[in-house]
Protein backbone atom coordinates (compact mmCIF):
# COMPACT_ATOMS: atom_id res chain seq x y z
CA UNK A 1 0.00 0.00 0.00
CA UNK A 2 1.35 3.52 -0.65
CA UNK A 3 -0.40 6.71 0.33
CA UNK A 4 0.62 9.82 -0.59
CA UNK A 5 -0.77 13.56 0.13
CA UNK A 6 1.65 15.91 -1.84
CA UNK A 7 1.48 19.16 -3.71
CA UNK A 8 3.69 17.98 -6.86
CA UNK A 9 2.27 15.98 -9.42
CA UNK A 10 2.21 12.39 -9.91
CA UNK A 11 3.30 9.73 -12.84
CA UNK A 12 0.75 7.46 -13.77
CA UNK A 13 3.03 5.46 -15.60
CA UNK A 14 5.69 5.59 -13.24
CA UNK A 15 3.12 4.33 -10.19
CA UNK A 16 1.79 1.53 -12.01
CA UNK A 17 5.32 0.51 -13.35
CA UNK A 18 6.60 0.45 -9.83
CA UNK A 19 3.47 -1.26 -8.53
CA UNK A 20 4.02 -4.74 -11.40
CA UNK A 21 8.24 -4.08 -11.60
CA UNK A 22 9.35 -7.68 -11.50
CA UNK A 23 5.90 -9.05 -10.91
CA UNK A 24 4.44 -12.08 -12.36
CA UNK A 25 0.97 -12.58 -10.43
CA UNK A 26 -0.56 -9.55 -11.29
CA UNK A 27 -3.26 -10.24 -14.20
CA UNK A 28 -5.03 -6.44 -13.74
CA UNK A 29 -4.20 -2.92 -12.61
CA UNK A 30 -7.14 -0.27 -12.49
CA UNK A 31 -6.38 3.30 -12.50
CA UNK A 32 -7.91 6.28 -12.34
CA UNK A 33 -7.08 10.05 -12.41
CA UNK A 34 -9.26 13.00 -11.49
CA UNK A 35 -8.22 16.24 -13.03
CA UNK A 36 -9.55 19.85 -12.48
CA UNK A 37 -12.15 21.06 -14.91
CA UNK A 38 -12.32 24.22 -16.40
CA UNK A 39 -16.25 24.41 -15.92
CA UNK A 40 -18.09 23.19 -12.33
CA UNK A 41 -21.70 23.83 -11.76
CA UNK A 42 -22.49 26.08 -15.00
CA UNK A 43 -19.51 28.56 -14.01
CA UNK A 44 -15.60 28.73 -15.37
CA UNK A 45 -13.17 27.92 -12.87
CA UNK A 46 -9.53 29.26 -13.34
CA UNK A 47 -7.81 27.54 -10.67
CA UNK A 48 -8.66 25.43 -7.55
CA UNK A 49 -7.03 25.43 -4.36
CA UNK A 50 -7.47 22.16 -2.06
CA UNK A 51 -7.06 22.62 1.53
CA UNK A 52 -6.72 19.32 3.78
CA UNK A 53 -6.80 18.10 7.91
CA UNK A 54 -2.95 17.06 8.23
CA UNK A 55 -2.67 13.54 9.73
CA UNK A 56 -6.24 12.69 9.29
CA UNK A 57 -6.32 12.45 5.62
CA UNK A 58 -3.33 9.42 5.53
CA UNK A 59 -4.99 8.17 8.28
CA UNK A 60 -9.27 8.22 6.18
CA UNK A 61 -6.92 7.24 2.49
CA UNK A 62 -5.59 4.55 4.60
CA UNK A 63 -8.76 2.98 6.23
CA UNK A 64 -10.42 3.23 2.86
CA UNK A 65 -7.76 1.27 1.01
CA UNK A 66 -7.91 -1.29 4.38
CA UNK A 67 -11.71 -1.64 3.72
CA UNK A 68 -10.84 -1.92 -0.17
CA UNK A 69 -8.55 -4.85 0.74
CA UNK A 70 -11.01 -6.30 3.51
CA UNK A 71 -13.87 -6.25 0.41
CA UNK A 72 -11.31 -7.51 -2.24
CA UNK A 73 -8.35 -9.85 -2.99
CA UNK A 74 -6.15 -7.27 -3.99
CA UNK A 75 -2.18 -7.35 -4.85
CA UNK A 76 -1.52 -3.47 -4.18
CA UNK A 77 -3.11 -0.41 -4.36
CA UNK A 78 -1.40 3.25 -4.58
CA UNK A 79 -3.68 6.72 -3.77
CA UNK A 80 -2.24 9.42 -3.92
CA UNK A 81 -3.70 13.49 -3.80
CA UNK A 82 -2.99 16.79 -4.34
CA UNK A 83 -2.95 19.94 -2.45
CA UNK A 84 -2.44 23.16 -2.44
CA UNK A 85 -3.29 25.50 -5.64
CA UNK A 86 -4.14 23.61 -9.10
CA UNK A 87 -5.14 25.16 -12.80
CA UNK A 88 -7.40 23.13 -14.92
CA UNK A 89 -6.19 20.36 -17.07
CA UNK A 90 -4.49 19.85 -13.38
CA UNK A 91 -4.29 15.92 -12.36
CA UNK A 92 -5.50 15.95 -8.21
CA UNK A 93 -5.97 12.37 -7.17
CA UNK A 94 -4.88 9.15 -8.64
CA UNK A 95 -5.53 5.38 -7.62
CA UNK A 96 -4.32 2.32 -8.80
CA UNK A 97 -5.35 -0.87 -7.88
CA UNK A 98 -3.54 -4.54 -9.03
CA UNK A 99 -5.10 -7.92 -8.51
CA UNK A 100 -5.42 -11.00 -10.28
CA UNK A 101 -8.32 -10.77 -12.22
CA UNK A 102 -9.84 -7.79 -13.72
CA UNK A 103 -13.07 -7.73 -11.54
CA UNK A 104 -11.82 -6.95 -8.55
CA UNK A 105 -9.21 -4.28 -9.34
CA UNK A 106 -12.52 -2.36 -11.18
CA UNK A 107 -14.47 -2.73 -8.03
CA UNK A 108 -12.32 -1.33 -5.70
CA UNK A 109 -11.08 1.98 -8.09
CA UNK A 110 -14.19 2.53 -8.38
CA UNK A 111 -15.06 1.95 -4.32
CA UNK A 112 -11.34 3.83 -3.29
CA UNK A 113 -13.06 6.76 -4.96
CA UNK A 114 -16.45 7.20 -3.94
CA UNK A 115 -15.28 6.76 -0.74
CA UNK A 116 -12.77 9.06 -0.50
CA UNK A 117 -15.14 11.55 -2.11
CA UNK A 118 -17.13 11.34 0.89
CA UNK A 119 -14.79 10.43 3.64
CA UNK A 120 -11.34 11.83 3.36
CA UNK A 121 -11.26 15.25 4.28
CA UNK A 122 -10.02 17.41 1.57
CA UNK A 123 -11.86 21.06 0.65
CA UNK A 124 -11.73 22.80 -2.90
CA UNK A 125 -12.29 25.88 -3.11
CA UNK A 126 -12.77 27.73 -7.12
CA UNK A 127 -11.61 30.73 -8.44
CA UNK A 128 -14.31 31.80 -11.21
CA UNK A 129 -14.49 35.48 -12.64
CA UNK A 130 -17.07 35.74 -9.79
CA UNK A 131 -14.88 35.76 -7.02
CA UNK A 132 -13.82 32.56 -4.45
CA UNK A 133 -16.38 29.67 -3.69
CA UNK A 134 -15.95 26.80 -1.65
CA UNK A 135 -17.43 23.57 -3.73
CA UNK A 136 -20.09 22.44 -1.90
CA UNK A 137 -20.32 18.09 -1.43
CA UNK A 138 -22.56 16.49 -3.63
CA UNK A 139 -25.82 14.30 -3.25
CA UNK A 140 -24.48 12.06 -6.44
CA UNK A 141 -21.45 11.81 -4.42
CA UNK A 142 -23.23 10.32 -1.18
CA UNK A 143 -25.36 8.25 -3.41
CA UNK A 144 -22.33 6.98 -5.07
CA UNK A 145 -20.27 5.72 -1.97
CA UNK A 146 -23.98 4.29 -0.44
CA UNK A 147 -24.53 2.02 -3.39
CA UNK A 148 -21.13 -0.34 -1.50
CA UNK A 149 -22.76 -0.43 1.72
CA UNK A 150 -23.56 -3.77 2.21
CA UNK A 151 -26.54 -4.89 3.74
CA UNK B 1 -11.90 19.43 30.83
CA UNK B 2 -9.52 21.01 27.72
CA UNK B 3 -10.28 20.55 24.43
CA UNK B 4 -8.35 21.55 21.41
CA UNK B 5 -10.84 22.28 18.23
CA UNK B 6 -9.60 22.58 14.73
CA UNK B 7 -11.92 24.17 12.27
CA UNK B 8 -11.07 23.33 8.28
CA UNK B 9 -12.31 25.07 4.68
CA UNK B 10 -15.57 27.61 5.05
CA UNK B 11 -16.09 26.86 8.64
CA UNK B 12 -12.49 28.37 9.45
CA UNK B 13 -12.98 30.99 7.24
CA UNK B 14 -16.33 31.72 8.14
CA UNK B 15 -15.36 31.46 11.94
CA UNK B 16 -12.38 33.23 11.80
CA UNK B 17 -10.28 30.83 13.69
CA UNK B 18 -8.37 27.78 12.51
CA UNK B 19 -7.88 26.28 15.41
CA UNK B 20 -8.39 27.12 19.56
CA UNK B 21 -8.50 25.62 22.57
CA UNK B 22 -11.41 25.51 25.07
CA UNK B 23 -13.15 24.51 28.27
CA UNK B 24 -15.91 22.40 27.68
CA UNK B 25 -17.98 20.64 30.93
CA UNK B 26 -20.34 18.46 28.18
CA UNK B 27 -19.61 14.99 27.39
CA UNK B 28 -20.80 14.30 23.87
CA UNK B 29 -20.13 15.99 20.35
CA UNK B 30 -23.81 17.47 20.31
CA UNK B 31 -22.90 19.47 23.40
CA UNK B 32 -19.95 20.67 22.17
CA UNK B 33 -22.31 21.85 18.69
CA UNK B 34 -24.44 23.39 21.42
CA UNK B 35 -21.65 25.10 23.49
CA UNK B 36 -20.38 26.94 20.31
CA UNK B 37 -24.13 27.81 18.78
CA UNK B 38 -24.61 29.41 22.23
CA UNK B 39 -21.73 31.86 20.71
CA UNK B 40 -24.40 33.32 18.79
CA UNK B 41 -23.81 34.70 15.43
CA UNK B 42 -22.12 32.77 12.58
CA UNK B 43 -21.37 30.02 14.81
CA UNK B 44 -25.43 29.77 16.02
CA UNK B 45 -25.68 30.53 11.78
CA UNK B 46 -23.72 27.19 10.20
CA UNK B 47 -23.74 24.98 13.12
CA UNK B 48 -27.87 25.01 13.58
CA UNK B 49 -29.56 21.71 13.37
CA UNK B 50 -30.29 20.81 9.46
CA UNK B 51 -26.92 22.49 8.34
CA UNK B 52 -24.10 20.43 6.87
CA UNK B 53 -21.26 19.73 9.30
CA UNK B 54 -18.76 17.03 10.58
CA UNK B 55 -17.23 16.16 13.73
CA UNK B 56 -14.06 14.56 13.99
CA UNK B 57 -12.41 13.06 17.24
CA UNK B 58 -8.76 12.00 17.30
CA UNK B 59 -9.10 11.92 13.44
CA UNK B 60 -12.51 9.84 13.15
CA UNK B 61 -15.61 10.97 11.78
CA UNK B 62 -17.72 10.79 14.67
CA UNK B 63 -21.92 11.18 14.94
CA UNK B 64 -23.01 13.58 17.17
CA UNK B 65 -24.17 11.66 20.35
CA UNK B 66 -19.92 10.67 20.66
CA UNK B 67 -18.41 10.58 23.99
CA UNK B 68 -15.35 12.49 23.33
CA UNK B 69 -11.67 11.05 25.29
CA UNK B 70 -9.63 12.85 27.44
CA UNK B 71 -7.05 15.53 25.60
CA UNK B 72 -9.24 14.75 22.59
CA UNK B 73 -8.31 16.65 19.34
CA UNK B 74 -12.03 17.93 17.99
CA UNK B 75 -12.51 18.85 14.41
CA UNK B 76 -15.53 20.48 12.53
CA UNK B 77 -16.01 21.18 9.34
CA UNK B 78 -18.22 21.16 6.20
CA UNK B 79 -18.75 17.78 4.09
CA UNK B 80 -15.39 16.68 2.24
CA UNK B 81 -15.26 17.73 -1.58
CA UNK B 82 -11.69 16.13 -2.34
CA UNK B 83 -10.98 13.55 -5.61
CA UNK C 1 -10.82 7.19 -30.31
CA UNK C 2 -7.37 5.46 -31.01
CA UNK C 3 -7.48 1.59 -31.82
CA UNK C 4 -4.45 -0.23 -32.31
CA UNK C 5 -3.20 -3.59 -32.58
CA UNK C 6 0.09 -4.18 -32.19
CA UNK C 7 3.18 -6.67 -31.56
CA UNK C 8 4.94 -3.41 -29.26
CA UNK C 9 4.57 -2.66 -25.64
CA UNK C 10 2.63 0.31 -24.94
CA UNK C 11 3.09 3.41 -22.93
CA UNK C 12 -0.07 3.98 -19.87
CA UNK C 13 1.04 7.23 -19.07
CA UNK C 14 2.05 8.41 -22.72
CA UNK C 15 -1.16 6.99 -24.06
CA UNK C 16 -3.04 9.03 -21.19
CA UNK C 17 -1.05 12.18 -21.08
CA UNK C 18 -1.71 12.10 -24.99
CA UNK C 19 -5.59 12.42 -24.22
CA UNK C 20 -5.33 14.98 -21.67
CA UNK C 21 -3.18 17.18 -23.59
CA UNK C 22 -4.16 20.62 -23.64
CA UNK C 23 -7.72 19.91 -22.77
CA UNK C 24 -9.59 21.38 -19.49
CA UNK C 25 -12.59 19.76 -20.03
CA UNK C 26 -11.72 16.15 -19.07
CA UNK C 27 -12.57 15.31 -14.97
CA UNK C 28 -11.74 11.96 -14.84
CA UNK C 29 -9.31 9.06 -17.09
CA UNK C 30 -10.46 5.31 -16.01
CA UNK C 31 -7.52 2.90 -17.64
CA UNK C 32 -7.08 -0.67 -17.28
CA UNK C 33 -3.95 -2.48 -18.16
CA UNK C 34 -4.44 -6.56 -18.33
CA UNK C 35 -0.90 -8.30 -18.32
CA UNK C 36 0.17 -11.73 -18.72
CA UNK C 37 0.47 -14.08 -15.12
CA UNK C 38 2.55 -16.65 -14.43
CA UNK C 39 -0.33 -18.76 -13.58
CA UNK C 40 -3.50 -19.82 -15.28
CA UNK C 41 -6.05 -22.74 -14.66
CA UNK C 42 -3.88 -23.71 -11.48
CA UNK C 43 -0.59 -24.39 -13.40
CA UNK C 44 2.61 -22.38 -14.39
CA UNK C 45 2.63 -20.63 -17.74
CA UNK C 46 6.47 -19.53 -19.13
CA UNK C 47 4.90 -17.53 -22.27
CA UNK C 48 1.92 -17.08 -24.18
CA UNK C 49 1.35 -16.32 -27.75
CA UNK C 50 -1.78 -13.84 -29.30
CA UNK C 51 -3.47 -14.84 -32.17
CA UNK C 52 -6.14 -12.13 -33.71
CA UNK C 53 -8.18 -12.52 -36.50
CA UNK C 54 -6.60 -9.40 -38.79
CA UNK C 55 -9.02 -7.14 -40.17
CA UNK C 56 -12.33 -8.03 -37.86
CA UNK C 57 -9.99 -6.89 -35.06
CA UNK C 58 -9.46 -3.55 -35.75
CA UNK C 59 -13.14 -3.35 -36.77
CA UNK C 60 -14.76 -5.47 -33.50
CA UNK C 61 -13.03 -3.08 -30.95
CA UNK C 62 -14.51 0.19 -33.15
CA UNK C 63 -17.25 -1.62 -32.31
CA UNK C 64 -17.20 -2.36 -28.62
CA UNK C 65 -16.37 1.46 -28.48
CA UNK C 66 -18.84 2.92 -30.54
CA UNK C 67 -21.18 1.02 -28.06
CA UNK C 68 -19.59 2.32 -25.37
CA UNK C 69 -20.12 6.35 -26.63
CA UNK C 70 -23.70 5.50 -27.23
CA UNK C 71 -24.22 4.41 -23.44
CA UNK C 72 -22.16 6.87 -22.05
CA UNK C 73 -21.11 10.30 -22.88
CA UNK C 74 -17.16 9.94 -23.42
CA UNK C 75 -14.95 12.57 -24.33
CA UNK C 76 -12.31 9.95 -25.90
CA UNK C 77 -10.87 6.11 -25.41
CA UNK C 78 -8.19 4.29 -26.30
CA UNK C 79 -8.03 0.73 -26.67
CA UNK C 80 -4.55 -1.39 -27.29
CA UNK C 81 -4.24 -5.14 -27.84
CA UNK C 82 -0.91 -6.30 -28.59
CA UNK C 83 -0.66 -9.45 -30.08
CA UNK C 84 2.67 -12.12 -30.85
CA UNK C 85 4.29 -13.76 -27.70
CA UNK C 86 4.63 -12.43 -24.62
CA UNK C 87 6.15 -13.36 -21.33
CA UNK C 88 4.63 -13.11 -17.53
CA UNK C 89 4.48 -9.30 -16.09
CA UNK C 90 4.19 -8.40 -19.87
CA UNK C 91 1.14 -5.99 -20.30
CA UNK C 92 -1.20 -7.43 -22.91
CA UNK C 93 -4.28 -4.67 -23.23
CA UNK C 94 -5.07 -1.31 -22.33
CA UNK C 95 -8.01 0.40 -21.82
CA UNK C 96 -8.37 4.49 -21.45
CA UNK C 97 -11.86 6.62 -20.89
CA UNK C 98 -11.74 9.76 -20.30
CA UNK C 99 -15.13 11.74 -19.44
CA UNK C 100 -16.48 14.89 -17.18
CA UNK C 101 -17.22 12.90 -14.35
CA UNK C 102 -15.89 9.14 -12.98
CA UNK C 103 -19.16 7.46 -12.88
CA UNK C 104 -18.58 7.40 -16.32
CA UNK C 105 -15.34 6.63 -17.43
CA UNK C 106 -15.43 3.60 -14.55
CA UNK C 107 -18.19 1.81 -16.24
CA UNK C 108 -17.05 2.53 -19.80
CA UNK C 109 -13.78 1.19 -19.40
CA UNK C 110 -15.15 -2.11 -17.44
CA UNK C 111 -17.74 -2.17 -20.41
CA UNK C 112 -14.89 -2.37 -22.71
CA UNK C 113 -12.76 -4.89 -21.57
CA UNK C 114 -15.94 -7.05 -20.86
CA UNK C 115 -17.20 -7.06 -24.02
CA UNK C 116 -13.21 -7.16 -25.46
CA UNK C 117 -13.03 -10.18 -23.62
CA UNK C 118 -16.30 -11.78 -25.36
CA UNK C 119 -16.28 -10.23 -28.71
CA UNK C 120 -12.85 -8.98 -30.15
CA UNK C 121 -11.22 -12.23 -32.36
CA UNK C 122 -7.86 -12.47 -30.13
CA UNK C 123 -6.90 -16.37 -29.28
CA UNK C 124 -4.09 -17.24 -26.39
CA UNK C 125 -1.90 -20.33 -25.99
CA UNK C 126 -0.18 -20.66 -23.36
CA UNK C 127 3.47 -22.49 -22.87
CA UNK C 128 3.51 -24.64 -19.81
CA UNK C 129 5.80 -27.14 -18.44
CA UNK C 130 2.85 -29.93 -19.76
CA UNK C 131 3.36 -28.41 -23.56
CA UNK C 132 1.05 -25.73 -24.99
CA UNK C 133 -2.85 -25.84 -24.79
CA UNK C 134 -5.32 -22.76 -25.83
CA UNK C 135 -6.70 -20.97 -23.20
CA UNK C 136 -10.45 -21.55 -22.93
CA UNK C 137 -13.28 -18.97 -22.95
CA UNK C 138 -14.59 -19.03 -19.29
CA UNK C 139 -17.73 -19.08 -18.18
CA UNK C 140 -17.00 -15.67 -15.80
CA UNK C 141 -16.13 -13.53 -18.64
CA UNK C 142 -19.84 -14.36 -20.36
CA UNK C 143 -21.02 -13.59 -17.36
CA UNK C 144 -19.49 -10.43 -17.09
CA UNK C 145 -20.31 -9.21 -20.78
CA UNK C 146 -24.10 -10.11 -19.66
CA UNK C 147 -24.38 -7.91 -16.78
CA UNK C 148 -24.06 -4.62 -19.38
CA UNK C 149 -27.33 -6.22 -21.48
CA UNK C 150 -30.15 -3.99 -21.00
CA UNK C 151 -33.21 -5.44 -20.39
CA UNK D 1 -21.01 -19.76 -54.90
CA UNK D 2 -17.17 -19.70 -54.19
CA UNK D 3 -16.82 -19.08 -50.30
CA UNK D 4 -13.64 -17.68 -48.90
CA UNK D 5 -13.23 -19.78 -45.01
CA UNK D 6 -10.88 -18.71 -42.45
CA UNK D 7 -9.94 -20.83 -39.82
CA UNK D 8 -8.03 -19.77 -36.43
CA UNK D 9 -6.99 -20.75 -33.24
CA UNK D 10 -7.16 -24.20 -32.14
CA UNK D 11 -9.32 -24.41 -35.12
CA UNK D 12 -6.87 -23.52 -37.50
CA UNK D 13 -4.31 -26.00 -35.89
CA UNK D 14 -6.67 -29.08 -35.93
CA UNK D 15 -7.81 -28.96 -39.12
CA UNK D 16 -4.58 -28.39 -40.30
CA UNK D 17 -5.52 -25.06 -42.79
CA UNK D 18 -5.72 -21.94 -41.96
CA UNK D 19 -7.73 -20.65 -45.36
CA UNK D 20 -9.48 -22.45 -48.32
CA UNK D 21 -11.93 -21.73 -50.90
CA UNK D 22 -14.69 -23.86 -51.71
CA UNK D 23 -17.89 -24.35 -53.40
CA UNK D 24 -21.27 -23.98 -51.81
CA UNK D 25 -24.34 -24.62 -53.01
CA UNK D 26 -26.15 -23.71 -49.79
CA UNK D 27 -27.42 -21.19 -48.23
CA UNK D 28 -27.00 -20.40 -43.98
CA UNK D 29 -23.88 -20.62 -41.92
CA UNK D 30 -25.55 -23.85 -40.90
CA UNK D 31 -25.78 -25.20 -44.74
CA UNK D 32 -21.75 -24.70 -44.34
CA UNK D 33 -21.15 -26.16 -40.70
CA UNK D 34 -23.09 -29.20 -42.16
CA UNK D 35 -20.93 -29.49 -44.84
CA UNK D 36 -17.72 -29.68 -43.30
CA UNK D 37 -19.01 -31.82 -40.23
CA UNK D 38 -19.50 -34.30 -43.91
CA UNK D 39 -15.65 -34.15 -44.07
CA UNK D 40 -15.88 -36.66 -41.10
CA UNK D 41 -12.69 -36.90 -38.89
CA UNK D 42 -11.65 -33.65 -36.77
CA UNK D 43 -14.48 -31.70 -38.87
CA UNK D 44 -17.54 -33.71 -37.40
CA UNK D 45 -15.76 -33.72 -33.88
CA UNK D 46 -15.25 -29.82 -33.77
CA UNK D 47 -18.00 -29.00 -35.26
CA UNK D 48 -20.24 -31.28 -33.92
CA UNK D 49 -23.42 -29.59 -32.54
CA UNK D 50 -22.87 -28.88 -28.76
CA UNK D 51 -18.96 -27.82 -29.32
CA UNK D 52 -18.41 -24.30 -28.87
CA UNK D 53 -17.50 -22.17 -31.79
CA UNK D 54 -17.96 -19.36 -33.58
CA UNK D 55 -18.87 -18.29 -36.86
CA UNK D 56 -18.18 -14.67 -38.45
CA UNK D 57 -19.19 -13.17 -41.91
CA UNK D 58 -17.53 -10.17 -43.30
CA UNK D 59 -15.45 -9.81 -40.31
CA UNK D 60 -18.91 -9.81 -37.88
CA UNK D 61 -20.10 -13.19 -35.74
CA UNK D 62 -23.73 -14.86 -36.97
CA UNK D 63 -25.48 -16.95 -35.40
CA UNK D 64 -26.51 -20.28 -37.47
CA UNK D 65 -29.24 -19.41 -39.61
CA UNK D 66 -27.23 -15.93 -41.27
CA UNK D 67 -27.36 -16.40 -44.88
CA UNK D 68 -24.60 -15.91 -46.64
CA UNK D 69 -24.16 -12.82 -49.09
CA UNK D 70 -22.10 -13.55 -52.74
CA UNK D 71 -18.41 -13.13 -52.08
CA UNK D 72 -18.77 -13.56 -48.48
CA UNK D 73 -15.41 -13.90 -46.17
CA UNK D 74 -16.73 -16.78 -43.58
CA UNK D 75 -14.57 -16.75 -40.55
CA UNK D 76 -14.88 -19.70 -38.05
CA UNK D 77 -13.24 -19.66 -35.34
CA UNK D 78 -13.07 -20.82 -31.01
CA UNK D 79 -14.60 -18.65 -28.46
CA UNK D 80 -12.44 -15.39 -27.84
CA UNK D 81 -9.78 -15.25 -25.32
CA UNK D 82 -8.31 -11.85 -25.37
CA UNK D 83 -7.64 -9.33 -23.10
Amino acid sequence: MKILVQREAFDLGAEVAAMSQGRTDIGAVASFVGLARDMNEGSGVQAMTLEHYPGMTEKALAALVDEANARWPLLDTTVIHRIGRLLPGDPIVLVVVASQHRGEAFAASEFIMDYLKTRAPFWKKEETLQGERWVEARASDDAAAARWIEP
Amino acid sequence: MKLRVLYFARLRERFGVAEESLDFSGATAADLIGQLQARGGVWAEELASGRAFRVAVNQEIVTLDAVFPEHAEIAIFPPVTGG
